[in-house]
Formats: C-alpha cells, structure tokens, sequence
C-alpha cells in the first residue's frame, strides 16, 4: 500500500528496487529488525523482573520501519523520536549494553542512567533524544532543522533532520505550530508519522479528524506519502525519496509509516480493549517472520543464516543484559550535576533537610552559600 | 464507614455524582476504553456510556479549553489530566481564562469545571514525568487548589470541588492510589479552604499535605514512642490556604517543620514558613524548617532518585533539630506522655 | 470572489440572492455599518484622549463582515470573539451607551467595567466573550458547542455556535486541538476566520504554509469556504449556509470572510509597516461607503435616507459617549466580587499591605480569617 | 557611563552581542517589520535581516521549543515572548525540555537560550494581560530567571545570559521600558545569582525586585528624610536566589519588608519571609511583612486596578507598623543621621 498525497512523481515501488537489492544488505536489515525483537523480547522480561521501573514502551512490531527509517539516514543526519525508542538508538548504532544499561539506570548507559527508558540520547550518533511528553519532540526537531538552515543551504549531501512521532501525537498543538513553521521557514526536516494504529487505547479513527494522517500536511502545502511500515524496503525507499526532497529543496516533508502494535502501549498494558481475533490477526501481520520468510523465498538468505543471525541476536543481547546487570549505578554524590551547564552562585545544591545556612556559622555563609545552601 | 484505596473512593465519587447530576460528564484522555491510565475510571464508559464519559485526543490545551465552554453553558465536566506535568499544556487556558472569566466578565458567568490530576515522583518516571507543581496553581486567584492526603478527604474533597461553582484542581498522587483508609458512608464533603489537625501534639507542629503527609502522620507516631509529641496538620486546601489554623498550632507548640515533597525554593513550604513567622512570631522558639525535594530534575536512576526525594529520615533528623535547638528536654517530654 | 474548498453546492452567489432582498432590511445593515464605524471612530478618539486605557482594537473596515455574520446568526446561538468585538456586540444589540462605558471601565459597562475593550460579554445576548489572548476562544467555543451536542441533537431550529478568529489565529496550536475535537465529537460550531491580511504586522503568507486560511479545515475533514468579506450579502449568505449545516448536522464548518484592516492593529499603531500608495489602496475598497452607493444606485436607499441614518449614528454614539462618560467607576470596596461564585472560607480578602492576620488579636483570627486575611 | 532607557539598554546589548557573535539570533512575534510590540528590537531587521531576526507567526509554545531545538545544535536564540502571560503558551516547552534536558540525557546536551519577556500590570490591560508570574520559573531547577530593575542591571543581565550556556528567562516590565538610568559602556555583565544593595541603610530591610524595586528605592529615599535609615536589596536574580546577601542585611538591620508586584500568597516573597526567618532568627526582630498584590484578577477599570496593586503608600504603612512593632524611636534615627 503506497499512496501520494502530492503526487510528485513517486518513488519506486519497493517491489522495483528490490531486484537491485545487495543480498548482504537484505541480511544485515532482518539481523537489525531480529535484534530489535529480541531486545524488546528481554527488555519486556526485564521489567517484570523489576531490573527496569518507570515506563517501558516497545517497538514490537515497529521493526520494519524502524530498520527502514534509518537504512535511509545519513550518520550526520540528526533524529529526534519519542519515548518508544530502543530500536532506533540500536539500530543506529548504540551498544546494546549501554542501551539496556539505561533501561537499568546505570552510570554506563546512554544518558547516564537518568533518562531511562524515554529518553535515549547519543551525541555522537546524533540521536538527539527520546521525549516522553507526546509531541514534545516536534518542535525542537523542527529548531534543529532551523539551525541548520541556518548554517547552510540546501544540497544533495547537506544534513537533515528526522523527527518521528506516534498518530496520536498528530492531534497535539505542537504538530500543528512545528509543521507550520517548517513550511514558512523552508527547513530541512522530515517528519514520521509511525502510525502503529493506537495511541494508548484509543484508534486513530477515533483520535483524528482526518484518519489518513498523510494528508495532514496539507495545512501547511506539506507534500505527504504513506507507507506500509511492515515493508521495511518500501519505508527505507519512501524516506529515501522524501530525505532527497528535504535536503536538496529544504522542502519539510510528512511520511506516514502504517504497521501495528504487537503488545500493549507499554510493558504495563494487558491491552484488554484489543480482541483475541485482533490481536490474533496482528501477529499474522508480524514483521519480522515475514521478512525472514521473504528473503529465504528470494533466496537472499538461507535457512541456516537465518538460524545464526537469530541465535547472533540472542546472544548479543544476553551480553547487553549482562552488560547492564553488572554496570554500576550512578553515584548519589553526582546528584547535582548536569543541572546547569555554566556554574552561578547560590545554585542549590541541598538534600532534603539540609539547612539553608550551615549552622552557627552565619558568617562564613557567603562564599560557602554555593556549595551548602538549597538556595533556587 | 469502609475500608477503601483512595483510588476506590474516588472512582466511587465520581460514579456517585455522575448518578447524582445528569450535568457532571468525564473528560481525559484514555479514560474510556483504556479505563484510565491508573484506573479511576474504570468501568464508567460500559455504566454512562460515550456521552458522559469521553476520551480524547492527545491534546491537554484543546479539551481543557473545551471543557471549560461547556462550563460556562452550565455542565459540570470532571476533566482527568494524566498527570500534573502535562497539565503545562492546558495551563493557559487553566489560568488565563477558568480562573479569570468570571471576574473579567463582571460576574456574569461561572465556571464550574473540576481537573483532577496527580502529581508525584518517586516511581522511576523521569525529570519530565515526576514533577509537583502545585505551587503554580496555588498561587493563581480564581482557582481553588485541594490536595487530598487520605481515602475519606479524596471523597470528601471531590464532591465538593464538583459541587462547587469555581474552577477546581484536585491534586491526587500516584503513590497514594492503593493507600487505604476508612471512608465515610453516603453524603460527605470537605469544606474548601480548611485545613485538618491529623493528629494533635505538644511540642512541635508537622505541616505536610498529600503523600507527604502520610509519611509526616506515620513519622508523627514513631516520635510518640520516644517521647516527641507531634502535632500534624494536613493542610488538605492550598488555596484557599486556612493559615490560621496552621498558626493557632504553632502558637500552642512553638516550634515548625514543613513537610513537602515539592522543590524547596519558592515552594508550598515557602508560604506556609511565611506566614507562620508572621501569625506566630511572639511564640516561635525557633525557626520554621522546611524538608523538601533537592532542586534538580529528577533523575531516573533509583539512586538518584531516592537522594533527591525528601523522606522520613531526612524529617525526623530536621525535627529533632529543631527541638535540640530549643533545649528541648526528651525526658521532661516523655514524662508528659 | 467565492471559493468552495469542498464543493457541496455552495450558497447562491450574493447577486442571486440579492434580488429578493427587501430594502428595509438591507438599509438596516447600512443602518449597523455605519454605527459601527461611528463607534469606532469615536473610540479611538476617546482613547487618545485617555478616556480608554489598555489596548483598543477596532473593526474599521470589517463591518462588512461582521454585520453580514450578525444577520445570519439566532438570538438563540452563541458567539464567542477575539479582542477585535466591538461592533460584533453592537450589531448583536448591547446598548453603544453599555458598550462605550465599558471601555472607558465604568460599572455600567457590558462587563463591569472590569474587561474592558477586549473583554465584552453580554449573557442576554449570548455574546459569551471577547477574549485577549490569541486562539483563546476557540477551545471554549467548541465546548460551548459540546454543551449544546450534549443537551441534544441536530435540527433546523437548533442553537449552535459561532466562533470568530483572526487569520494570525490560524497558526496556534487551539485552532488544530480545536477543529479536530469538534470533527471526531460532531459539534455544532462556525469556526470563521476574520481574514484581514495582517496578525500585528505580519502578513497572512509570512505566517501561515496555507495562506488559503479556509483550506486549514482539511486537517479534520472540515469543509470550508472563503467568501469576500467587504461583501456584507455574501458573507450572510455563506454564514447561513454553514449554519445550515452544522444545525442540521452537527457538522463543523469552516468560513473564511476576507478584508482588511483599515487602521494599525491597535489605535496606538502608526502601522509604519504598510506603505502609503498600500493604505491608499485598501481606502478605495472600505465596505461602507461601497455599500451606501451600491444600495443608491440600486435604489434600495435614497442619499437623503443614507443622509439621515448617517447623522442618526452620529447621534447614537454621542450619547453613547455621554452616557459613558457620566456613569459611575466601579466601586474599589467591590474588588473582589465576582473572583469566585462559591464563597469558601479563608479567600484570601486583603489589600496590599494589610496584615495577615488583625493585629494584636490573634484569638479572634479564626473567626475573622476568611474576611481579613490576605490568605490564598 | 551614558544615560540610557531601559528599553535602550536591551536594544543596545542585543545588537552589540549579535554583532559579537554570529550565533546569536533573535525569534519572536513581531520582533522584525513591526519592530518590537514594546520597539526594544526597533532597527535590527534593517541592520541583521530576516536569517537573524526572525518574525514568527503566533504560536508560542512552537516558536520557543524551535528555538530550544536551534539552541541544543550551538545556535543561541534570543527569544522574545511579547508579554509573560503568553508564556504559559509555551511552558512546557520551557519547563520540560529547556529546563530539564541537560539533566535527562546526562549531560551530552545544553540550551543556552534567552527567553527576554515583559510582567508586570497597572497599564490598565486586564487579567489575563497584567500578571506577574515569575514565581512560577523561579521554583524551577535547570532555569536561571533574572529580574534586572535598572538599564544598567538589564545590560548586564541579558549580556549574562546571552552568554550562558542555560536556558535563562530574563524578565522585562511594561513600566520599566522608559526608566533612565547610568549604563557603563562597553563589556559591562552582572553574576547570574547575585542579588546588589540598592542604598545601604540601618534601620530596616526593604526587598524588592524588578519594578516594584525602583519603587522602594524611592520610598527609601524619603524616609531618609524623616530619620528612617532603610537598606534596600534589589533580588535581581530570582534563581538562583541570593539567600545571603538577604539575611545579611537583615542581621544588622534586624527588621524586613519584601515590596513585591506579584500575588501574595505563594509569591515570591513568600521564600523571601521564609528564607530571612531561617536564616536571621535571632536577630529579627518583628515578623517580616509582606506587601504584594491582592489576590484577584486583575481588573480593567482604573480605580479596581489601583486598588489591587501595592504601592508606595502601603509600603510606607508597613514600614512605619513594622518600626513601630519592634519600639523603633524616629528622634534616635534621626540623630544617627
Ligand atoms: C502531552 C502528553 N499527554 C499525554 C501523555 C500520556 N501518553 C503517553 S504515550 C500516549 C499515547 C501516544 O500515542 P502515539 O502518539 O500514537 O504513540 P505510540 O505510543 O503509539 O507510539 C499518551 C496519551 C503524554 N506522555 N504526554
Ligand atoms: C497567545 C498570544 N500571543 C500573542 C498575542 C499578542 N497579539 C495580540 S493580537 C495579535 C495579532 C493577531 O492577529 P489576528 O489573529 O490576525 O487578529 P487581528 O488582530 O488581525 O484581528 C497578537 C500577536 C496575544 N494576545 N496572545
Ligand atoms: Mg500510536
Ligand atoms: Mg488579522
């Protein structure tokens, strides 16, 4: 399923590019989306085994776009997602160690342990977060892509931004003022829609006034495309196509990524509110047995192969989990730090209790009132 | 009078005033189909259908806003915001118009809405997710701001603030959901704007609300024993504030401690120090202290997060300096008791 | 011009109708433009002559618009505005003498006295505000809209909601929150966007990707519609057409009425930022006069008539500005009437300074608090 | 040292420090062609273009977490929010993200960002134009929030926090845009966190901020001439606060009153009380007095709005009640003088 809201001269289907398709690459793009899986597999395990607290949401049955979505991003290009966003952060390249040592909040993990879950971020991989407030992210992508512009024009090789966001996050204010912005401005950034049919509960039908969340640019003569997101060649060649637009015209773009939530909204979630036929019929919709089916028809991947990249999978992230389990955790002592960036005077610096000025010592206050007092 | 969590008594609450008045509806997000993201609502789509009970889209400011128009046209909607830190985004249309219409229109029209929203960290959920931010509401004429410590007040509160004609912000907390107590049977409301002895004492007063004020109820106990007679009093209403019956206390124990779980500077605390040194200046014996959150984000790691949050042994340790500092004798205390 | 985003058989044109229009009634919106344009021109008198303080928004050159919306609303429905109202409650029918004395903050003023020019409410009218920040109104409309769903279904005769915004309104997060709440609930509202060309200085094209402001109902399925706004027939005409259907359907509908603002934004602004041949050019399409000689040279209105409701507006605001100008302030003992509907105790009741609790006294606080103290 | 308004001021530091440094950029509504709705950017759209000065259409909570994102890539945005009422449009952003992404991700990040906006009523512009919220900002870690009273304050605080490397609000007041007052020339910053002893004095505390400490610098002066020695501290950094600098003065003068523009109850002054009971206890001698706004929205007409807000006469009042209080004899101070 592909349809062009602008049409412009679509890309090629995936079926076309497919036939020029490097068979290691195929390979490499199921190993990715399996080690997504299996990650998410031990992560959901992990929280029941109360090794990970606060909220954990998973990118079951996200693996084909998530795969798809950075087979066509630049390693200087930047990303911007939400809080369901493990598969991301590996799959462009973190260690899977460190990203289940955030999970666990340790020191060694990818935001030092005091992110979790939600907020993965990776300088280096120019992973510019996770955000846990819906539609945070949209609008400081969107200022990402501003500075960018604002240090250079358009080109085929110039940096862009990617900012992904659930269906549900297209009814917030936020992603109406971002993509408004972009559109006067002119900024290089293209937005996902990672459309997984729900947002906690509640269907898209039921969430938006116009159910095909493509066509929502066209507030803002934003040109939109969807994609069938469980067709990882099909999202790769769509971001493709709308990545070259974004970079070469500084035209911001929507791309809407249509697949399904094979769990609950979090690790938490029964998701009573789903049938058992619908949950049934999702699973024959599943991704990654697809995929690995797929290539072993076309022969790109043998049987064997397959077996080894699933147990290659396995193990990488029995080490993560070790990895993580062993990871100290962050010292109480470095409680304050990373609150200012520039140190000032009087920045509280107090633990519960503390009194504001060291005891019958009002004197020596002054100079000390920086380290000791709770001061704002 | 039963035994209920306070999660009980409040989805009894609003099931109670939903049969009561045809014009109390439900507004949030998820609280339908999903049943509510910590369950308040459960079961009240399938008993009052989609009319009455309506989940939204994802979009704080636009059903916020919404609600209040339909206030205004004389429905009593009950608005569920996930939690306090999403309430940022409908704070506008909190602030700057259900607080202000009735004023600035000259009386002509009320504004009977209630937000119920908890606040609260302490659960691993991270800087964005873990915040108390009472203090912003507390501060806002035309507002009333009600933070609920037990089973009996969540009830009590909720009818009244969904009685009540003004823009109501019931504070609830995550970590008081499962707490349980005994809870009055049929009618029963809370005046808004008074304040609760928990638990009366002699020599030092405890100032606390919600969550912490539990914990301050439970530390107030544990002194007894050794001879520390504690007054504890839930302030329950932040706006409007019953400072007298904060100060009437402190002019009877001479001593204060603020227990709060939000950031210290400028925080609940600040006002309750403030007006207690100006209501009781002749009999305070020393200063007011206040145990409150470090002042950073809250970080996720546990670790961190235990560090920044105040608790029992940070509270007992400012009490009893507050009473050494006053050459309070434990011996002459306890021979009281 | 007349465009018809989603066409549905859009209204008879304003010629078609016009035929079988009846000179008395057409006389009597000459009769409220040209009370509007009086009002105003004497307003932004009084305001430099500091007999209106605050800011002070006219409606000099929409009276076109705001005359033909008016006509085609029941005294039944209900209208909430932006800050730009004034003639919206004249022509609705609150006494020029109430609103005058409003802005000038007298206790016979449409509010109190305590709204001012931005802030006009009238219940008996069912004008359910002003409101000065911008999209502000546009959220309570539609809950507005809600009540009235909720109280009961679609019909012919059924109340519904008229929510006016500017075009610069069109860029904030409530218009999308909004219009999308109203399409997935079925709410019977107008959303209309007084289209002046300009926000403060900025031009619709600087601010919004879809300067077609009456497209922006796409994003939700709502249709719209744009219609000449200095057409005082045709924007009734396209306003009973889309009443028509959000009464009978509960549908949402979208009208777009295009003018331009005569003046600055506020009466302070020199509007420097237009140009001279600009200003000169928007002079030749001001709706009043346009509207007096087309009316002649139909015949519907000889220059005697015109002549006579001419100096009867004259007259009308002059008493206005007597009354308000003789009507009493607001009483300071009445501060703080009306800051809650439900007394409680211990609202806090102090002016600046005074004590929070009565000196010398503290016994009798308990008592006294709820009426002494400055308690929150 | 030159003359300067205080509207000259901002306008001068903003386009000095474009003109130093190439990242700064300026972003908000009606900033370019219409130069300014209070003309503090007048003139740069001419000097800088559209890539530097950058109208927005109105959509704040947009345009300020645009500019956060601009910030965490090394821009450093200058944003203009017309007036601090329009900031609860964007306060999520500004809380949950500019205030807390440093912290989150671990410190891989920071958002040197200026948010430059006016507080501040009695211009007659009603409730939901006339508040005072920075209490608000001030409770919240990750945010440094600045109060400069006077243009040389505001040169040096908004050349401060351009060149921090966090997120800074810098808050402005309608009625201090045309206050004159000595500027020194060139490089000329003030130490985020520092609060400045406006007219040092004997007898009693005056703390103050913003407009209202113009306000008390005045009514100190004219107690001078009636044998009353005040000191005056201008807070000038709300956070972080300058505890010290407070109590300080408050041991030697053993008497305070806080002058504030703001709602009384939770307000600023609040933690100011607070702050001085804990950390002068012993040396004050009468409750420290607050002079605040009263607590309604704000109302349009005249005499209402001059009613609801603190002035010099009330301030005078309290003064004089809190000398009185504690047996203060004017002959005695005027012989000091
Ligand atoms: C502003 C805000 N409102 C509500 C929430 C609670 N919440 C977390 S995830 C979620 C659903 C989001 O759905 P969608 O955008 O489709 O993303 P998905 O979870 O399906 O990936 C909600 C309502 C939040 N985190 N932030
Ligand atoms: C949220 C908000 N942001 C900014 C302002 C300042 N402001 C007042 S009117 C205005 C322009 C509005 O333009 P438009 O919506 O076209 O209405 P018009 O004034 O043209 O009638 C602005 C930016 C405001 N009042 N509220
Ligand atoms: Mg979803
Ligand atoms: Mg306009």
């Amino acid at each position: 399923m592909q349809q062009t809201h602008e049409p412009a001269g679509g890309p090629a289907t995936a079926a076309q590019r497919e036939a020029k398709q490097d068979p290691e690459e195929l390979r490499d793009y199921y190993r990715q989306m399996m080690l997504i899986r299996v990650f998410e597999q031990r992560a959901a395990e992990m929280y029941t085994r109360a090794k990970i607290g606060g909220y954990c949401h998973l990118n079951l049955g996200e693996e084909a776009t998530v795969v798809g979505l950075m087979a066509a991003l630049h390693p200087t290009d930047y990303l911007f997602t939400s809080y369901r966003e493990h598969g991301y952060a590996l799959v462009r390249g973190a260690q899977p160690g460190r990203v289940m040592a955030e999970l666990f909040g340790r020191a060694a993990g990818l935001s030092g342990g005091r992110g979790g879950s939600m907020h993965l971020y990776d300088t280096q991989l120019r992973l510019l977060g996770g955000y846990g407030i819906v539609g945070g992210q949209i609008a400081p992508a969107t200022g990402a892509a501003l500075a960018l512009a604002y240090r250079g024009g358009p080109g085929p090789d110039r940096e862009a931004v990617m900012c992904l966001l659930g269906d549900g996050a297209t009814n917030i204010g936020a992603f109406h003022e971002s993509l408004n912005l972009a559109a006067v401005w002119k900024l290089p950034i293209l937005y996902v829609i990672v459309n997984n049919g729900l947002g906690m509960g509640t269907t898209v039908e039921a969430a938006s006034g116009e159910p095909e969340l493509f066509r929502r640019g066209c507030s803002y003569r934003i040109p939109g495309q969807r994609v069938d997101g469980n067709d990882v060649l099909a999202v790769r060649d769509a971001a493709l196509d709308a990545l070259e637009r974004v970079r070469t015209e500084h035209q911001p773009m929507l791309l809407e990524a249509v697949s399904y939530r094979l769990r609950g909204h979090s690790v938490v979630d029964p998701a009573r509110y789903r049938s058992d036929e619908e949950t049934a019929r999702l699973r024959t919709l599943d991704p990654v047995p697809a995929f690995r089916s797929r290539l072993i028809e076309t022969g790109d991947m043998d049987e064997a192969a397959a077996a080894q990249i699933d147990a290659e999978a396995e193990r990488i992230v029995a080490d993560a989990v070790d990895f993580a389990d062993r990871a100290p955790a962050p010292d109480p002592a470095a409680l304050f730090d990373y609150v200012y960036a520039t140190p000032v005077a009087n920045a509280g610096r107090g633990r519960p209790g503390d009194p504001l000025f060291p005891a019958d010592q009002p004197a020596a206050n002054f100079a000390g009132a920086a380290q000791f007092g709770i001061g704002g | 009078m039963a035994m209920l969590s306070y999660r009980q008594a409040l989805h009894d609450t609003l099931r109670a005033e939903m049969q009561r008045d045809e014009d109390v509806l439900l507004i949030g997000e998820e609280i339908g189909v999903f049943e509510g993201s910590y369950k308040i609502t459960a079961g009240l789509l399938a008993e009052f259908g989609p009319r009455r009970v309506r989940d939204t889209p994802i979009c704080e400011g636009g059903f916020v806003g919404t609600a209040i128009g339909a206030a205004m046209l004389g429905l009593r909607p009950v608005v569920e915001l996930m939690t306090i830190n999403f309430s940022l985004l409908a704070i506008d249309q909190i602030v700057n118009h259900a607080a202000k219409l009735r004023s600035m229109f000259g009386g002509q029209v009320s504004v009977p809405l209630v937000i119920r929203t908890p606040g609260g960290g302490g659960q691993q959920l991270a800087a964005t997710h873990s915040q108390n931010l009472e203090v912003w509401y507390a501060h806002v004429p035309g507002l009333k701001v009600l933070a609920p410590a037990t089973a009996a007040d969540a009830k009590g509160m909720l009818t009244a603030a969904i009685r009540d004609d003004d823009p109501v912000i019931l504070l609830e907390n995550l970590a008081l959901y499962n707490t349980k107590g005994e809870v009055p049977d049929g009618e029963h409301t809370v005046p808004i704007g008074t304040a609760t002895v928990m638990k009366p004492g002699r020599d030092i007063t405890l100032v606390s609300y919600s969550r912490a004020a539990v914990v301050a109820f439970d530390v107030a106990h544990r002194l007894e024993a050794q001879g520390i007679s504690v007054e504890v009093i839930d302030l329950r209403s932040l706006r409007p504030l019953d400072r007298e019956t904060v100060c009437a206390s402190v002019r009877k124990t001479t001593r204060a401690v603020v227990f709060e779980d939000d950031w210290l500077s400028y925080g609940i605390g600040a006002e309750v120090a403030a007006s207690i040194q100006e209501g009781a200046f002749d009999h305070l014996d020393a200063p007011v202290r206040r145990v409150a959150a470090a002042e950073v984000p809250l970080p996720y790691a546990k670790p961190l997060e235990l560090a920044a949050l105040p608790d029992a042994t940070a509270l007992i340790r400012v009490i009893r300096e507050t009473l050494d500092a006053t050459g309070f004798s434990y011996q002459e205390a306890s021979s009281h008791a």
